[in-house]
């Protein structure tokens, strides 16, 4: 995997190189840029242990790991689809959450709005991955891309659904009534999956059995289970590594956003020339 | 006297424009203040922030006993805001319109009535609708479902607006006869020889500040008069 | 709460009456939809199988439009503003939108109903008459309650019309399957019987009770400035 | 078709979606970096408290 071999030499490089931190940020337009101002010495360690779980993953799951009896080569695939399934249900989970500590008054605190945020953005991502996915395994293990299956149609609907979640934080106005718009918005989309999910597996269900349940039925070699685990743990250290940047960014973001509000405010004094 | 709006360094915000940057006002009950300034000064903002429409972004700010920090929901009940905008429904016709605005309040029939013939509507425009109406008719169909809700804070954004002499008269006894009754009235206009005389003090607003207040030069008298 | 919502069904109604946009604009729409979607899919056994899928899209494309017109009203000359300003109660303000667009969903679908039998083919019987109205009013409800919340949410801000479809579309889902699956039983289409239809009602009254309580609570959070 | 055309396929697909994964991944992940960096240089220390 050359591709990802050099994207990666320059993660390390972003993360690993701390020192000057603020002689980066004098210089930041030039040629500095090595030092990342989201990061800390936990994130740090946090990308170098997802990359070499990342390098692991790929070792195990397209190297090491055996063929599945049933399904051959393309069960490979299952250990990228699994785990980018897990983060981007993981993602959605915990922007609902933040978005209820939002809302609770006693816990009510913008970084929360944030979170919830980044959360779902990164879920979005990872749901895309998890479609693209199933898509080609689909195609290798049915001979087409897209099922019926009252599952996929849920992840399908949920990818819908969060994009229009992150429409809603773009829509301008105050952090605090973006922050109570959205937190709203994402409750009621979370009360809705299960209605979906039900829905969908009402109709299939009147029509034809379940089918990637019955397929997925395959038995796991130690070393195939060992994969999905290491799936799991790669997919999950980055889930939290990109939610932790992004949160930063978008700390900054809003920072930067009541900066501009005190200098607009000097601005506007002077209007009145007092 | 009872303070009915207390305002200390206000900030309020519009995306990211600092609409107020600052502002600092008390009003007492039974004035009426006119607030002067350029476009872009603060005026609106000032009684949207009054009518407990805007989030206060810093600063402390009170409006009849409630503090717009926590509570500005509850001020909303008890004032009465025209905005630029007069919150009409074009296909329905002038009574519909008053008759509907007054009962979101629970106002009686006989109180719409009173507030039609009071901006004069009762007679040939009360069943035409709104959408063909002009512009100052509309202006006063706006008054008169303010009327009908029997505020005790009146906000005005520019109120003389498109009206006629008649309807500038009509207003003035208005606003005068509310304040008799006990309302407080904060105006925003450009029209100073109108709303000067009618007011009992004048406030300029600046880059979004308070500049100074002064008493009307004969607006004790006037109020006097009036109550 | 009801006062007000009675009192802002009767406007938004009477506002109808007058200017009749429902049945002057947006029922010739769903109609050439109607006659649209038989040119899509040519033979009539076909168009006749899936004929009460296409009735319950017709009337999603029209909610839509119905939903966009609805908060025009309103915010037309500020009277949505006005209404914040008077402090009115947001939860009275959803239901009363929530009740006045119900009812031009239901003279809407009635219409795209006797237009299903007359272009295709449908047939209505006795027995499933019950069933038919039962469907009807639960996803009419349901679907005008959800509009009602995100069309006010979506209602004053720049780039309405293309967020509203993305928003309200994939929360009507679970409506459209539940409401074409029963009225496939109540018409008999495809050898439906009607007893197949009732679960589907259940489906649906799950959704019209979540909206109808998660949709009072979040209206005003979703308004407010 | 010999089984060996079919394995190439395969091949191909799986490929094409670890790739898809990495090179997505990466691309979040570089553009928060970038982002972060170029806000970071429009503001002092202490608006970032984690640092």
């Amino acid at each position: 995997m050359p591709d990802t071999d050099t994207s990666a030499m320059q993660l390390t490089t972003d993360q690993a190189s701390d020192a000057a931190r603020s002689a980066a940020r004098s210089a930041a337009s030039s040629s500095v840029r090595r030092s990342s101002p989201t990061g800390t010495p936990f994130t740090r360690v946090l990308g170098i242990a997802t990359l070499i779980s990342m390098a692991l993953l790929v070792l195990f799951g397209l190297f090491l790991s055996p063929e599945d009896v049933v399904q051959g080569e393309s069960v490979r695939i299952l250990y990228i689809h699994v785990g980018t399934v897990w983060v981007a249900y993981v993602a959605f989970g915990v922007t609902a959450l933040a978005s209820l500590a939002f809302l609770w008054k006693r816990t009510t605190s913008l970084t929360w709005d944030r979170i919830a945020g980044a959360s779902a953005e990164v879920g979005v991502l990872f749901m895309a991955l998890t479609l693209f996915a199933g898509a080609i395994w689909g195609r290798l293990s049915w001979g087409k891309f897209w099922v019926w299956d009252a599952r996929v149609t849920t992840t399908a609907f949920l990818f819908i659904t969060y994009i229009g979640y992150l429409a809603v934080r773009g829509l301008g106005g105050s952090h605090q009534q973006r922050g109570r718009r959205s937190a709203v918005v994402a409750l009621l989309a979370v009360l809705e999956i299960p209605l979906v999910h039900f829905s969908v597996k009402l109709w299939r269900g009147l029509h034809q059995d379940g089918s990637v349940s019955d397929t997925t039925k395959v038995k796991l070699h130690d070393l195939m289970l060992f994969s999905l685990f290491i799936s799991l743990i790669a997919f999950t250290l980055l889930f939290v590594w990109l939610v932790m940047h992004r949160q930063r960014v978008l700390a900054m973001q809003d920072a930067l956003e009541d900066k501009g509000l005190d200098f607009a405010l000097e601005q506007r004094r002077s209007e009145a020339g007092l | 006297m009872e303070t009915v709006v207390h305002l200390s360094n206000a900030v309020a915000v519009l995306g990211q424009f600092p609409v107020l940057a600052g502002a600092s006002l008390t009003v007492e009950r039974g004035e009426i203040v006119l607030l002067q300034g350029p476009n872009g000064a603060g005026k609106t903002s000032l009684l949207r922030l009054f009518a407990g429409l805007m989030p206060l972004a810093r600063g402390e700010g009170n409006v009849l006993g409630f503090d717009l920090r926590t509570n500005r929901e509850a001020v909303r009940k008890r004032v009465g805001l025209l905005g630029h905008a007069n919150g009409l429904y074009s296909d329905l016709t002038v009574t519909e319109n008053v008759r509907f605005w007054g009962a979101t309040i629970g106002a009686s029939e006989s109180e719409v009535g009173a507030a039609m013939t009071r901006m004069g509507l009762a007679q040939r425009l009360k069943d035409v609708q709104v959408a063909k109406l002009s512009a100052g008719q509309k202006r006063r169909t706006a008054l008169a479902c303010l009327i009908a809700r029997r505020a005790e804070l009146w906000l005005l954004d520019e109120p003389h607006a498109g009206l006629d002499a008649a309807g500038r008269d009509e207003l003035d006894a208005t606003l005068r006869e509310a304040t008799a009754a006990g309302a407080t009235i904060v105006v925003a206009s450009h029209e100073l020889e109108r709303a000067g005389a009618l007011a009992t003090r004048l406030v300029e607003v600046v880059g979004g500040q308070v500049r100074e207040s002064q008493v009307a030069p004969d607006g004790d008298n006037r109020s006097q008069a009036a109550g | 709460m009801f006062r007000i919502a009675r009192l802002i069904a009767a406007k938004d109604l009477r506002i109808e009456l007058r200017s009749r946009v429902v049945t002057n604009q947006v029922l010739p729409f769903a109609m050439i939809v109607m006659v649209m979607f038989a040119f899509a899919l040519k033979t009539d056994e076909v168009v006749e199988k899936v004929a009460p899928g296409l009735v319950w899209l017709a009337t999603l494309f029209s909610l839509l439009i119905l939903v966009q017109r609805a908060f025009a009203i309103e915010t037309a000359d500020g009277a949505t503003e006005a209404m914040r300003a008077a402090g009115v109660d947001p939860a009275g303000i959803f239901l009363g939108k929530a009740l006045a667009l119900a009812a031009q969903l239901a003279v809407l679908e009635i219409l795209l109903l006797i237009l299903a039998v007359v272009l295709y083919n449908s047939k209505l019987h006795a027995g499933g008459v019950v069933l038919l109205v039962t469907t009807l009013l639960a996803a009419t409800i349901g679907l005008a309650l959800v509009g009602t919340l995100y069309g006010g949410l979506a209602a004053g801000v720049r780039g309405r019309e293309t967020l509203l479809p993305l928003l309200l579309l994939p929360v009507v889902a679970p409506v459209l399957i539940g409401a074409t699956r029963a009225t496939e039983a109540a018409l008999g289409t495809s050898g439906a019987v009607v007893s197949d239809g009732w679960p589907w009602l259940g489906l649906l009254g799950v959704f019209v009770a979540l909206f109808s309580v998660g949709g009072t609570l979040a209206f005003g959070p979703l308004i407010e400035e | 078709m010999s089984a060996a055309v079919v394995a190439m396929e395969d091949v191909g697909f799986i490929l094409a979606t670890y790739i898809a994964t990495f090179v997505g991944s990466v691309a979040l992940a570089a553009y928060y970096l970038r982002r972060g960096r170029r806000l970071a240089a429009q503001l002092p220390p202490e608006d970032k408290p984690w640092g």
